[in-house]
């Protein structure tokens, strides 16, 4: 068997329970791969630990991200996305009044600095508001400052941040501002594969494109099961956390073309959209050749009765 | 000949010759192995990127270096303090000892986000993880120091009359002296990588969180540059450290 | 001397069993929030449903800090020893450790994966690498700070470099060689704690990272109480080392 | 010159003056079980207010001992009491009435001569500036001008001693104790100290009680010339010395002087011979 | 007893041996400029194999000094030269040829007695039991019996001058340097330890220079006694000392010895008031 590995963006938790799920019940080693998931962290790049070599697949971060490190120039082709949607949403509180992006002028408003602050800038351009009507403030990985109102809005992702407020019964107190709903659309967790693997052996890529898609259809067909196996990775999770998580994970999945076209599907005309709103806030210095940074010849091969529901 | 001499006598000289190895081992390695720029990019890139994202990187350092002064003055000053009254009270010194053990054993970026929260996102933050830091350091160096004074010649202050803080001050504090510039030698490169890793984890400002987010948007260049005004930064803080610790070796 | 009752009374123990109770009743009394101030007995329960994993994770954090921190201590004892008998060495090197000990090891997560894999040794590079230092600083400080009279001594006995090494300034500088190992177990701690954070599924710093990330305060308690507890344990038990080989009185 | 039980109140200096110090029944023992030293057994002892007493014995018998407990800085075993002034005096409360000089000189290595000297001084909060300029004035006087500004290692042994005795006679008090503090000196320089010290006594009266191993400046400068036992230590026996004061250098030419000279050091030699012979015999 | 210029050799203990250390002109300046302290300066010496040769001088002098030099511990400074065997000598190449006891004790805190005592063995590599059973053995004779164990800090100051000096003693060289090792011993003591001296001298034939402040002590013991001048120090005179050996204690009754006592304290108080007057005049 091939020995491949596969580098996650954070550590072991129900995002990732398609991996985990496929490795458990053998998908890999039928493809002939002998994989490896290794969790990732802060500050651990996962762009990085694949186009060196060193990890043969990564689950990084989002589209744009791909994006930015091809510019940079780092190898890497994206074979498939696994969010179909923006995966994450601004939340205020229900008694500030904060309904709508307009709402936010003259306000306190959190968002990461990874590349998040684009989607925001082209809600607030789609809303014809400068970015200097309110007053941006970076968020680093707590919810503690937004819970303790040192801001009005801060970013959460539906499928941990959200959760986290909800298990403090923030859940019915809170207004979400989707990006969504003002066309900005960000797809996340790119699997991503050196261009130099996949031109040299295209069979694995594609075994452990068929391992994966059966991988989460499995997990989410059967999810008490994918959370068990979630939790024997890393036991010290918290159970109700991770069921959560992948209930909200699973939206993300079956999202948009996740449903139409399948699981992993990339969506490129989205992808062009988000581009050219990089482009236009000088993220990037220009459109960059799409179909060299996204090969969907692999998701294609895939048979359809494993990748759709 | 007689500047030849100098030259070679000159605590300069192999400073700079250790640095231009350094750069030729790192930019030797480049070459040598094929390392491609994402992982290592080349001195001369990371140079060449400092200067064009002065703005940032400047406004960064100001912050970053502002929370470590910051955190370092006043770690430095309470060790001390607390080292004192240690040694004035040792019953004290049996229930604080382990305490202050247990809560330095603790990564500072455990208490990060408990910090975040008690003290904001801002500075103040930041200056505490520093302050908790460094006074550690302080405190185990300065209590040595502190006790190496001869029990002889503690003997001879107490015959003048002297209290426990004139001794502390005329025979104990000037016995420490060596073990308190110890201690704050350590501290200066603590003091940067404690603020840095405390930004990385929540703030407005400084090195940290641009390292952090330049790392997520795969921006290596701004990575290594933002490294490398941290190291330089603590490099002058240093050099700062050593010329007045020079300045002032009348004791020995 | 004094009875089993009056030790007791006068060890920390008792200390630390009311600074417990005080905790408990005050979080009782005042109910802030938990993120402020968690109760005890919440924290202990908390600790009680991830036991297993907990030991686990005590187990291996332990591992990673005494392989990183003997890495380090002897290292750092060699290049205190190198440093103190060239001079140029100290001047060529030396500024290079400093320069060292300002480069974030956080910021270079994917550099530590690539270098040495998603294993042990990772770890334990990281914890040695923040320990180093302090024990070279000191080591350093220590040899030098022989008294010159004494040197002389042994040099009209006509000690030859090994001999005045171990017979005079490995002595002279143990005490201060002891504090630098002091302040460098909380620090291995730190740098094994860290060095989970790139890519490892078992030990303390993992747990830590998914308190921080699920937001689970309590969690996150555990975790410092845990590290707490075993920098707490290994210095007491540098501690209890340091009794038994410095055991005389000073006379500077 | 007589020899006296050391129970009874020798009349110093004529006047029946109350006992400034008095020791009664003072034991210090080091270390317990096998390992135990006893330094210092049952001493009793009174010090007359002005009195110069001279404290002899063989080496190691406790004789520092007793002055670190006199001057407060070793608690004496629980089975004695020491007054000082009629009152007992407990737990240091003699730190800060007694100019002590110790058998080491304990110069600060970071201090100067002068500021070496000025150390008591400070202490007591005198002005820097005009302490220095009291200690200047002394140094031609202990055979340290052009020294002020050395650090003490680079001194000789004996300049060293004369600083640390600077410090003691900087720090006046009624009562000081001085051990062994001329023992690294040439003769000149020693009976230059001598003169020195006498006349301070002679002028400010205060209380000396002296330690040397030199049996003429013992009796040279002392009302009484205490012996002590080899160790255990304790007091074998107290000698008046009534030659006539001021003393000349060549009163040790005196037949009075030789006689009293030789007793004592009869009397020392049969204690050292102890120690020898216990220790001939321990080993 | 007579007097020589120092450019003459003397005749030591009859037989014309070889001088065994020559000093030619051997300076030494601490300091540069205003600060400068010349210690020992123009010193020319001879030293024949097998002689005793005691020092004294004021206290300051820069005897001391001279003995570091001679240790090989300090560069004279380049003006002169060091010859020992008639070889001139230069950068401590004199380290280990010579037992070197230092005015301060310079005990090793963290050593017993018998280890502190056996330090120069260890250097020497002779296995620690052996070392350790030949420094038992001397315990008893240097009155330190049942302290084998004992730390220095536990000592009395005679008690560490006695383990410094057994520790000089262990370290057997042709050449012994001894300054003012009986400074703080009591009078038999001394003379004990005088006595074991001189019977080693008398058995091995050690060459021995010796400093001290007592002048009996220094003409007890020497063949030669050299004064030194006030700072800057240099050889003032020369005395042999022709009593005969083995010299009883009560040799200092003699006329002979009184005579020179006089004539050696008058030298040396005149140097030692130089010093003072010198000061005097600084100030
Ligand atoms: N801290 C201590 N622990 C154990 N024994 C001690 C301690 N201090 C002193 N001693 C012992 O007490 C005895 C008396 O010591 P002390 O210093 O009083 O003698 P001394 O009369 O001053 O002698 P010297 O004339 O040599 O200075 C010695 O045998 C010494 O070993
Ligand atoms: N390291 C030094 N730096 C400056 N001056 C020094 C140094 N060492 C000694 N001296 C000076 O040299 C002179 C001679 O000192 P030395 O120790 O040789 O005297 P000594 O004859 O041994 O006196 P003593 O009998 O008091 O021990 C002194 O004036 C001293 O101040
Ligand atoms: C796209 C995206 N950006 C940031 C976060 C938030 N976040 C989660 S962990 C972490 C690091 C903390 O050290 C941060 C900032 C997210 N969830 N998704
Ligand atoms: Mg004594
Ligand atoms: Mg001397």
């Amino acid at each position: 068997a091939e020995k491949v590995s596969l580098r996650l963006k954070w550590l072991a938790q129900a995002q990732f329970a398609g991996f985990y799920v496929a490795k458990a019940k053998g998908f890999y080693d039928q493809g002939g791969l002998d994989l490896t998931i290794n969790p990732g962290g802060p500050n651990l790049n996962v762009e990085t630990l694949v186009a060196s070599g060193n990890d043969t697949f990564g689950l990084a971060g989002g589209t744009e991200t791909v994006l930015l490190a091809r510019e940079k120039g780092l190898p890497l082709v994206c074979i498939g996305v696994t969010v179909q949607t923006t995966p994450f949403t601004y939340v205020a509180y229900k008694d500030s009044g904060i309904t709508q992006v307009k709402d936010f002028a003259g306000k306190k408003v959190a968002t990461w600095f990874t590349g998040t602050q684009y989607t925001l800038y082209s809600m607030l351009a789609s809303a014809g508001m400068k970015q200097g009507d309110l007053t941006i403030v970076p968020q680093s990985g707590s919810m503690a400052p937004f819970v303790e109102k040192q801001f009005d809005v801060a970013a959460a992702t539906y499928y941990n941040e959200l959760n986290v407020l909800k298990a403090q019964g923030l859940g019915d107190r809170l207004t979400l501002i989707k990006p969504d709903d003002y066309g900005v659309i960000v797809q996340q967790d790119t699997v991503l594969v050196s261009e130099k693997y996949r031109n040299e052996k295209p069979q694995q890529v594609q075994a452990f494109m068929n391992a994966t898609i059966k991988g989460w259809k499995y997990a989410l067909q059967n999810k008490k099961e994918a959370i068990d196996i979630v939790m024997a990775a890393s036991p010290s999770l918290n159970r109700a956390h991770q069921e959560a998580m992948l209930d909200e994970f699973e939206k993300l999945v079956k999202a948009g073309k996740g449903t139409t076209d399948g699981i992993l599907a990339i969506d490129l005309p989205t992808v062009e959209k988000m581009q050219a709103q990089l482009v236009g806030y000088k993220a990037l210095k220009a459109p960059a050749d799409l179909s060299k940074a996204y090969d969907p010849s692999f998701w294609t091969q895939v048979p359809a009765t494993d990748k759709k529901f | 000949m007689v500047a030849k001499r100098k030259l070679s006598a000159s605590p300069v000289v192999p400073v700079v010759l250790s640095v231009i190895v350094l750069l030729a081992v790192w930019e030797g390695a480049i070459l040598l192995f094929r390392i491609p720029p994402f992982v290592l990019p080349s001195l001369g890139a990371i140079v060449q990127h400092a200067f064009t994202d002065t703005g940032r990187l400047m406004a960064a350092l100001l912050a970053t270096l502002g929370e470590a002064l910051g955190g370092y003055a006043l770690g430095s000053v309470l060790g001390l303090l607390v080292a004192v009254v240690l040694l004035l009270a040792p019953p004290l010194e049996r229930v604080v000892m382990p305490l202050a053990v247990a809560v330095n054993a603790v990564p500072t970026v455990a208490y990060a986000p408990l910090f975040l929260i008690w003290f904001g996102l801002g500075a103040a933050s930041k200056i505490a993880l520093v302050a908790l830091a460094v006074g550690f350091t302080m405190l185990v160096n300065a209590l040595h120091g502190l006790k190496q004074a001869d029990l002889a010649a503690v003997n001879l202050m107490r015959s003048f009359g002297a209290g426990p803080l004139k001794i502390v001050w005329r025979l104990r504090l000037p016995v420490a002296m060596p073990s308190v510039v110890t201690a704050l030698r350590i501290g200066v490169p603590r003091s940067m990588i404690v603020a840095i890793v405390g930004e990385m984890l929540g703030a407005y400002a400084g090195l940290g969180r641009m390292i952090y987010e330049s790392t997520q948007q795969v921006d290596l260049l701004s990575v290594w540059s933002a490294v490398l005004v941290a190291s330089v930064a603590s490099m002058v803080f240093y050099g700062v450290l050593v010329w007045i610790d020079q300045k002032l070796v009348w004791w020995r | 001397m004094s009875s089993p009752t009056q030790r007791m009374l006068r060890s920390p123990v008792l200390a630390f069993v009311g600074l417990a109770i005080v905790w408990e009743i005050a979080v009782h009394a005042f109910a802030p929030s938990p993120r402020y101030l968690p109760a005890l007995s919440a924290i202990a329960q908390d600790a009680w449903s991830v036991w297993p994993q907990l030991m686990r994770g005590f187990g291996r954090t332990l591992l990673e800090t005494v392989l990183g921190f003997a890495m380090g201590a002897v290292f750092g004892c060699l290049c205190g020893t190198v440093f103190t008998y060239s001079r140029w060495m100290e001047r060529s090197v030396f500024p290079l450790f400093v320069v060292s000990q300002t480069v974030p090891v956080v910021a270079f997560g994917a550099l530590i994966v690539i270098w040495f894999g998603n294993s042990l040794l990772a770890k334990v590079m990281t914890a040695f690498f923040l320990t180093f230092f302090p024990v070279t600083v000191n080591t350093l400080r220590g040899l030098k700070s022989c008294d010159p009279q004494r040197i002389a001594l042994m040099k009209s006995f006509g000690a030859g470099r090994l001999v005045m090494f171990f017979k005079l300034a490995v002595p002279s500088a143990l005490p201060q060689i002891m504090v630098g190992l002091r302040v460098a177990i909380g620090l291995s701690l730190i740098g094994s704690v860290v060095g989970e954070w790139f890519g490892e599924t078992v030990g303390l710093g993992v747990m830590l990272m998914e308190a921080m990330n699920a937001d689970l305060v309590l969690r996150l308690w555990v975790v410092m109480f845990a590290c707490g507890l075993m920098g707490a344990l290994l210095y007491g038990l540098l501690t209890f080392v340091e009794r038994r080989l410095v055991w005389w009185r000073s006379e500077s | 010159m007589k020899f006296m039980p050391h129970e009874v109140m020798p009349p110093a200096a004529g006047t029946p003056a109350p006992p400034m110090l008095e020791l009664v029944n003072v034991w210090k023992r080091f270390g317990d079980g096998q390992a135990q030293t006893v330094a210092v057994s049952g001493v009793d002892l009174r010090i007359a207010k002005s009195e110069f007493v001279t404290l002899v014995g063989p080496s190691g018998c406790g004789k520092s001992t007793l002055f670190n407990m006199i001057a407060g800085l070793l608690p004496p075993d629980d089975d004695g009491s020491l007054l000082f002034g009629g009152a007992p005096q407990r737990d240091g409360q003699l730190l800060g009435k007694v100019s002590f000089m110790p058998q080491r000189d304990l110069l600060f290595p970071w201090r100067t001569v002068l500021d070496n000297a000025i150390l008591a001084l400070e202490v007591e909060g005198v002005p820097r500036k005009e302490a220095r300029d009291r200690a200047r004035a002394m140094l031609p006087e202990f055979g340290l001008a052009g020294f002020a500004d050395h650090y003490p290692h680079q001194l000789s042994g004996g300049m060293r001693q004369r600083v640390a005795l600077m410090r003691t006679f900087l720090f006046e008090r009624d009562l000081l104790l001085l051990d062994e503090p001329f023992g690294a000196l040439d003769a000149l320089t020693r009976s230059r100290m001598q003169h020195w010290l006498l006349e301070i006594w002679a002028r400010h009266r205060r209380t000396v009680l002296f330690i040397t191993h030199d049996i003429d400046e013992a009796i040279v400068l002392g009302d009484r010339v205490l012996v002590m036992t080899a160790r255990p230590g304790t007091v074998k026996s107290e000698t008046v010395v009534d030659l006539p004061r001021p003393r000349d250098p060549s009163i040790v030419l005196s037949p009075e002087f030789i006689g009293l000279k030789q007793r004592l050091l009869a009397e020392i030699e049969e204690e050292s011979r102890k120690t020898f012979a216990q220790e001939e015999r321990a080993s």
